[in-house]
């Protein structure tokens, strides 16, 4: 059982250890296994949809940071053609934890913003583990400048598990960076589809997810903290994560009813990992079906829906107003 | 200090049982009539006190008319302890939330206004604060008042999960708008202005004004300390840490800070 | 390299009476013909050598017409030497000055294109380069066409005093009036691009494409070395070096140039 | 004779010298010396008139880095009241070679923006002899910004030797900087009146040199490139720098006829540095009759003449214009 399984996935990878183990042998003796090799997949079938029937929050999050999870490039690579990524800030430097360029996805010309992680060791220290830095945040708002003044839609791609967290960080302004990308994003004449497709922690998610729509994958995850550190500070126990995930209503369908997001995607049995394909088809579809549905509007139709989108966000007793809360139920 | 601020100080919440009042930073035992008149900062090392919400609006503005005071706090995920602590803190405050804001006249400038109340659950950012803060951008618009908002803030409350986050982007969407038209917003970042408040409107303020030693930043000191385990320097996010680094536009103390803005409205807007 | 690469060679210049070319990088023998198809790059290190403005505009478009080939350079100066060194430089190019312009194809699309040649002084900016710059881009935008800049130039002509240092807002300008509409801008730096070209036009493509291994920058290095009295590593203001200091968006191989640019073209208009 | 001085001061100094000696022996001996001291007044006033009527063009370089000259920090003292520097780039630092800000100017509020050089060896450090680096283009670029959406005019004073010389320079874009600024300034809709009021140098002055008008004191220099090296490029000699200066026309005169600068203003006898009162009087009138006149114009007039009055800049033959000369004689 390798690390790169999660321990919720124990009993499938038993199971597909097995399974390959009889087909290993019943080819190299010639023997024919395959009923037997039947029932095992079914079972296994079974065994997935059980496990993944009853996930937890802490579950999720734990789907949310597989580390076989597709990242936004691998997403890239499965929908779009012709992609071309652009880098720098033209003022410091360049930040590998977020890629942005141009593409075409359903042979439409869209700009591609996205949070990326690494693979291997080499490669989480050079996207930084998905941690946006100021200078990849101001990459990102100059790429979707000129995706608003050449027209394209901008599909930005969410999966971090927070800003940049280092005295350079600070120094070049990561408030301020995060800050302006929304405003930034609040003010774009283009639709804007943002997708949580893994991590979406804190100021460093919110900074990208300024969009006319929000989706988000079935085992991602959207949070104002991460479980460990919430439950550092609030309980002074980082092991009270799991718990703390519960309370801090993090997951896709938490989200949905809390109004945040329009839509939940659903992945593959056993998560996106299993069928990168298969998720990538779903995804496609859906960013396809809301940019169709939001080229219908004018630019000032767009901007007035945006912003009027995160402005009832936010519960609250208004005495005033004609119902108590201003948006969804609460929890 | 200036002879103008003198009068202000009578606006400050008096501890009659104390005589003497310490200083934090240099241990300095202060008449507490003194620090008062000084504005809560240490004649000695010129320390700033923190202010409440009422206190900051006080000593900046005149005529101040609260917008927005009926608004009320929820809980929208049920949060474990979120009652009670915000129950503490109303009671202790006074107030419904963190967030202050409303009308009121800077030298004789109708502006509109907006301070955090670190006093109220560290001044946290939830749907209430981003609420009010939202409705004095559109407000200010309407009425072509001009923005002052003087933070004092841990950041977002986590007790409200995702509907703090997403205030967010709400009360960064309202500067955007303010932003198309001539009216200056100048943001005061007084200690401490960090995380989600200073990663949204806080930073977006035509000119950002620190208080002297006030600390400003995204991450915590201590966090950064403990995830890379290295040792910041003492200055690390203070005002003129943030200065050096190109990060604000100005250091005013207390003292100087009505006739700053006061200055700064009237070259953009006379 | 791309097996579409392999015609255009043929508008390369041949230098028929040299069977081999040094590479002056890794100092290998390369077969005169051979080096050609290679679009003059070493097939060993793939070191780009420098091409002239007609060759860097025959690798990259078809049905080049060129524009305001009549406009001539004057010595507005008198600038001592300048007429005999511009003189020999015009009979070695057979051009009347460092720039080559006009509208082209590329994989079909009209576009506007010039390219500065390093052989004709530096490939300096004088007046005529500014006066060609800008009308391309007047003109592009007239008649719609996306605008691609292949720079090969020390910067701005000092044998024309002010007159070359005008040529830098001049042409800035000039970009910003593209900027307001929907037409692409797209800033190829080859080796070298420095100084008050790179300080003006040649910085503000809305993509900046580069050669690998060009040097891109502002103060030469050598001259960084001597104020400074330091020693600066071999890679300094290499593209390679720009890319990782976010100055340049993507570093693309000759043979690739053309196919990378119809592809970005056809993202940013398509 | 200190080094405070020019050489060709000196007779000057030298006359100042003896009246003060003069002045100060009558005052401890109660002799009336008036006679005399008033003929030695005058001689020094002949003196003046002659050095200064006959400056060679390295003379009005010297003249304009003289130690003691006005710097942009001078003028605005004595020009503006109710000053507010702003500071800071908002990503990486803030340039003291650069500052930038909000005054009052005749009544009027103005932003001004202006490169400053040190007076000491402490301050030329922080200043970096008014060498504008990267973050100091930005921060002005910002505060001109500002200025145009409050509808200020912007008066940018130039005195550089030159952009920032040294690798973290290169490494955060001077390059971008220089051309962003430049860019920047051609569609700000507000007056915009540069006034070249010491060194003019390089790319590092045309950077915030783009403006409606463009005015040079009378003893600046405005140049594609330092005399030095010029001389040392063109001629391996930077000794040959005084030569080089009288062929790359920089002075105001030939500003004048080579239509880059609408007008020169005038300095008191002996420099700037004589008498800044009477300078900034000058200086302020000048700016004032420019910000007057163009404040009648519509924004969309102000930027189309400004457009042009660089777009006739440049000494070509072109066939097929009316006239050979696009603007300007050749000198
Ligand atoms: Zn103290
Ligand atoms: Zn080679």
């Amino acid at each position: 059982m390798l690390s790169r399984w999660l321990h919720l996935e124990q009993p499938i990878v038993e199971l597909e250890e097995k399974i390959d183990e009889l087909k290993r042998f019943a080819a190299s003796e010639n023997l024919d296994f395959s009923a037997k090799i039947n029932r095992l997949e079914e079972h296994k079938c079974d065994v997935m949809r059980r496990i993944f029937a009853d996930l937890s929050p802490w579950d999720r999050v734990q789907m949310a940071r597989h580390p076989k999870r597709p990242y936004s490039l691998d997403y890239i690579g499965a929908l779009c053609s012709d992609w071309v990524e652009l880098h720098g800030d033209r003022a410091f430097g360049d930040d590998g934890a977020i890629v942005a360029g141009f593409a075409r996805l359903n042979g439409r010309s869209v700009a591609v913003i996205g949070n990326q992680k690494g693979r291997d060791t080499k490669e989480r220290q050079i996207r930084n583990f998905g941690q946006p830095s100021p200078e990849g945040l101001r990459k990102a708002g100059r790429v979707m400048e000129m995706a608003a003044r050449f027209g394209r839609p901008i599909i930005s791609l969410v999966d971090t598990p927070g800003a940049a967290c280092s005295p350079a960080a600070e120094e070049r302004g990561i408030s301020e960076a995060i800050a302006h990308s929304q405003m930034l994003m609040s003010r774009l004449k283009v639709p804007i589809i943002v997708v949580i497709i893994g991590e979406g922690c804190s100021g460093g998610a919110i900074a990208t997810a300024l969009g006319d729509r929000v989706l988000m994958l079935e085992h991602a995850y959207y949070s104002v903290i991460s479980p460990e550190a919430c439950a550092s500070i609030l309980f002074r126990d980082p092991a009270k994560a799991p718990e703390t995930s519960q309370q801090l209503k993090i997951t896709a369908d938490d989200a949905l009813r809390l109004g945040v997001i329009e839509e939940i995607i659903p992945e593959p049995l056993g998560g996106a990992h299993r069928d990168l394909k298969a998720m990538s088809v779903a995804l496609g579809a859906a960013i396809e079906k809301h940019v169709s549905a939001l080229e219908t509007l004018s630019p000032e139709e767009l901007l007035e829906g945006r912003y009027q989108r995160f402005r009832k966000l936010g519960d609250l007793d208004d005495p005033q107003a004609t119902t108590a809360h201003l948006n969804g139920a609460p929890v | 200090m200036s002879p103008e601020a003198a009068p202000v100080a009578a606006r400050l919440e008096e501890i009659p049982a104390n005589l003497v009042t310490k200083c934090p930073s240099c241990n300095t035992m202060l008449v507490t009539k003194d620090w008062l008149r000084d504005l809560k900062t240490c004649a000695r090392c010129s320390h700033h006190f923190r202010l409440g919400a009422r206190e900051r609006i006080a000593i900046l503005t005149e005529n101040f008319e609260e917008w927005d005071a009926e608004l009320a706090p929820h809980d929208p995920l049920q949060f474990p302890d979120y009652l009670p602590k915000r129950s503490a803190a109303q009671i202790k405050t006074g107030a419904k939330d963190s967030m202050l804001s409303g009308a009121a006249t800077l030298d004789g400038r109708p502006i509109a206004i907006a301070a955090s109340d670190f006093g109220f659950m560290g001044g946290s950012m939830g749907s209430v604060f981003g609420e009010k803060i939202t409705r004095l951008f559109e407000r200010a618009l309407d009425e072509k008042r001009p923005v002052l908002t003087a933070t004092s803030t841990g950041g977002a409350r986590m007790q409200e999960g995702l509907m703090s986050l997403m205030q967010m982007a709400k009360t960064s969407a309202a500067v955007g708008r303010l932003r198309e038209e001539k009216l200056p917003f100048i943001s005061i970042l007084t200690d401490p202005s960090m995380a989600g408040v200073q990663a949204s409107f806080a930073s977006l303020g035509d000119v950002l004004v620190a208080e002297p030693g006030a600390m400003i930043g995204f991450t915590g000191a201590r966090v950064i300390e403990q995830n890379l385990r290295i040792k910041l320097p003492k200055d690390f996010q203070s005002a003129e840490f943030q200065m050096a680094h190109g990060q604000i536009d100005m250091i005013v103390p207390r003292a100087k800070l009505k006739e700053s803005l006061a200055q700064l409205l009237s070259l953009l807007l006379d």
